[in-house]
């Protein structure tokens, strides 16, 4: 036994200072990475989302053939720039914590009279959630260069950052993984994508600032809903259910550590 | 026309009528190069073309990255101080060599930017036609896994 | 039915930068859906762009343009000139969409 | 007794950089809060073979999920514990082989695939080594969050002791470190005895091209 960790010991520096050695390597390809990044920053295909948002938005739609025009977004009816910089936020007219999403199902429901259940129920890019992407690309480019400020002064604010919090430490499924299994320290990869430390305030802003974003690798536009939603398959988690409190915590959690940081959205990701 | 027919016309037919019926210019109508793009290895490619075996050429820059993050969308852009009247990309590895092809009126800088995918690491071309003659530069791009996915 | 395109022009010096984002899947006849047949290629064919009604580029396309194509390019033009963008794909849709370059 | 504790801490801190150094006021087990248990209970479904059983936790990911308790010096305890019964679940090669094939290793190491709930119950589950370490040098995609693996037999050498403790390892590493951050890839039925053979040779063999 005592052999077994002297041995792991020694082993332990060698790994140590062997990666000193490839961090050279590292940093050219991480380098590379940021010029491609750069390259496909001008042009971003979540503009085309924003584009049918806008018209989905102030078009007539659901049983009672209304539009969106006096959706209340947190900052009073019709009132879209800037709102998602403050989302998730307590309501009072639904006395819950709603972010973007789930704000928006509301307002689909009260304006439109949609059933907000339809919305949850379908799958990502399909039916319903198709619209609810466009449109939240719309809203979300109309925070764009504004600073994130979300508040936790409600007591059910601050109650849903501190359920957040504990959900992103939550270990679970075959690979015992959490979020913070990721996303808890800082300068880490995962290949060569890098991973926001989210439990920071730097981290976070990286992180919640940057989504909703097209993803190239997907060639899709991704709500913070589908975002989480594949972090958790990815976790090999079940699966979230879409505009759970368990979404809305996680979503609190990262947006209130990110406060003061700039919103990015739409973002561009791989 | 339905959908049905449509689909059954072949493309050369098709850009036949709506010329016909003047909804585009003859330059459009110019029909969709099927062999080209069907054409399996680079000298296929540079075959029908009529590119021959082009060579290189300092006077083009091919504008691409190192190492591409995702293979589904790789920024390619062709400059050139030649005077250019056709560009094209071509990607060596994949299934059909050619992914983009341009024509370039006079007025029109030697210039286009575009995204491709990429199903590996591989040679990308930037092929050049000028003053009659086809020239080209190359450059390797990585395409990288990425992802918990791998 | 084909959704908008985004096209931008900007001029300066004489010179107008076109900037063209296209709605378009680019199937690449690669992959499989779940059952495991291919799903058959469908991608823009051919794209055409005019300026004050003159061709300033003709494009071609095979499936191995992305997703969602993106297209930059560089006329001398002049503020004000209207730009008229055309694309047909192989199953026939077609999509023209304008701008003015400012 | 008490310098084997030192050593197996400090093998903690240097191979996993646990959280243990910035934790240091009044620290107790995190207590149970039926809001949250509720919330997450109501927050998920099953989907194909992501049954709702994974959001069950079993001691380790309860202690583990308590990162401030799990890495205090009151934490110590139950840390050891819970390394012990990872070390205990810890089978040595029913044929008594360690070392497999490199090459089917590298695949296993490439694939991050597997058990999510897009995959199904027969879909091979890779190793995803390369998601969070450097293992071929070639293979420019690789992550930091373990430590790098190039040369891994090359530098060590191939001791006895060395193969069982790689071998270990691989299996549950959680054997070392209770809150270490890999997979535990036996206990879970990840990989299957002969794919954790096959990664012991892409670490071991001196053909592999990691010991190049």
């Amino acid at each position: 036994m005592q052999r077994k960790f002297t041995l792991g010991l020694t082993l332990g520096i060698l790994a140590a200072s062997i990666s000193l050695s490839s961090l050279v390597f590292a940093q050219t390809a991480t380098d590379e990475i940021a010029k491609y990044r750069e390259m496909i920053a001008d042009g971003n295909p979540s503009e085309l989302y924003e584009v049918a948002g806008e018209d989905l938005w102030k078009t007539p739609a659901g049983p009672k053939n209304a539009t969106l025009e006096k959706c209340d977004l947190g900052l009073g009816p019709g009132v879209v720039k800037g709102a998602a910089a403050q989302l998730p936020r307590y309501f009072k007219d639904t006395n819950k914590v709603q972010d973007l999403e789930s704000r928006l199902m509301t307002c689909m429901q009260k304006l439109q009279g949609r059933n907000p259940q339809e919305m949850v129920d379908a799958p990502f890019q399909k039916g319903p959630k198709k619209d609810m992407e466009a449109i939240v690309a719309y809203v979300v480019t109309l925070s764009k260069g504004d600073k994130i400020k979300v508040s936790t002064n409600h007591p059910k604010e601050k109650e849903m950052y501190e359920l957040g919090k504990r959900a992103f430490y939550f270990q679970g499924g075959p690979m015992d993984f959490s979020c913070a299994s990721c996303h808890g320290e800082d300068g880490k990869r995962i290949r060569l994508q890098d991973l926001p430390n989210l439990t920071t305030q730097k981290g976070a802003a990286l992180g919640w600032g940057y989504w909703p974003a097209y993803r190239v690798s997907s060639g899709q536009f991704w709500t913070m809903q589908q975002r989480l939603n594949d972090c958790y398959r990815q976790q090999r988690f079940p699966f979230p259910i879409y505009a759970s409190d368990l979404t809305i915590a996680l979503s609190m959690y990262m947006a209130k550590n990110a406060n003061g940081g700039t919103v990015e959205t739409p973002g561009l990701k791989r | 026309m339905n959908q049905q027919r449509r689909s059954v016309l072949k493309y050369s037919a098709v850009f036949g009528l709506m010329a016909s019926a003047g909804l585009i210019s003859l330059a459009q109508a110019q029909e969709w190069n099927k062999a080209a793009f069907e054409g399996k290895g680079l000298d296929d490619v540079f075959k029908i073309l009529g590119a021959g075996s082009p060579d290189k050429s300092a006077a083009i820059t091919l504008n691409a990255p190192d190492i591409a993050e995702n293979g589904a969308v790789v920024p390619v852009g062709i400059t050139t101080t030649l005077k250019a009247d056709q560009m094209a990309i071509l990607v060596e590895k994949n299934p059909s060599a050619l992914a983009a092809q341009f024509f370039i009126p006079a007025g029109t800088e030697s210039f286009v930017t575009t995204r491709i995918k990429m199903g590996q690491t591989s040679n990308v071309y930037a092929l050049v036609k000028a003053d009659g003659k086809w020239s080209m530069a190359v450059k390797e791009v990585k395409v990288t896994l990425g992802g918990c996915g791998g | 039915m084909s959704d908008p395109m985004r096209v931008r022009a900007a001029e300066n010096g004489g010179i107008v930068d076109v900037k063209i984002l296209m709605k378009h899947d680019m199937e690449s006849g690669q992959r499989k859906d779940a059952a495991g047949k291919v799903i058959p290629a469908w991608h823009i064919t051919t794209i055409n762009m005019k300026a004050n009604g003159k061709d300033v580029l003709n494009g071609q396309f095979g499936p191995a343009v992305s997703k969602d194509p993106f297209l930059n390019f560089k006329y001398k033009g002049a503020k004000g000139d209207k730009i008229v963008v055309n694309w047909v794909d192989n199953k026939g849709d077609k999509r023209t969409d304008e701008a003015t370059a400012s | 007794m008490k310098i084997m504790n030192i050593k197996s801490l400090l093998v903690i801190g240097v191979f996993a950089l646990v959280s243990v150094a910035t934790q240091s006021s009044v620290i107790a087990q995190q207590a149970n809060d039926p809001k949250f248990n509720k919330m997450m209970k109501d927050g998920f479904r099953a989907e194909g073979i992501a049954g709702l059983d994974r959001i069950q936790q079993d001691e380790t990911q309860k202690f583990c999920s308590d990162p401030v308790f799990a890495g205090s010096v009151k934490g110590q305890a139950m840390r050891e514990k819970i390394q012990k019964i990872n070390m205990d679940s810890i089978k040595q090669p029913s044929d008594g082989k360690y070392i497999g094939d490199w090459k089917k290793g590298e695949a296993i190491a490439q694939s991050g695939r597997g058990a999510t709930w897009t995959d199904k119950a027969d879909t091979p589950i890779g190793g995803g080594c390369y998601n969070c370490h450097q293992i071929d040098k070639k293979e420019i995609s690789y992550g930091t969050i373990g430590p790098t693996l190039w040369n891994y037999g090359k530098l060590r050498g191939n001791s006895q002791e060395l193969i069982v403790y790689t071998w270990n390892r691989i299996n549950n590493s959680k054997a070392y470190n209770a809150c270490s951050n890999m997979p535990r890839f036996a206990h879970f039925k990840l990989l299957n005895e002969q794919q954790i053979q096959d990664l012991m040779a892409l670490l071991l063999d001196p053909a592999s091209p990691v010991n190049q």
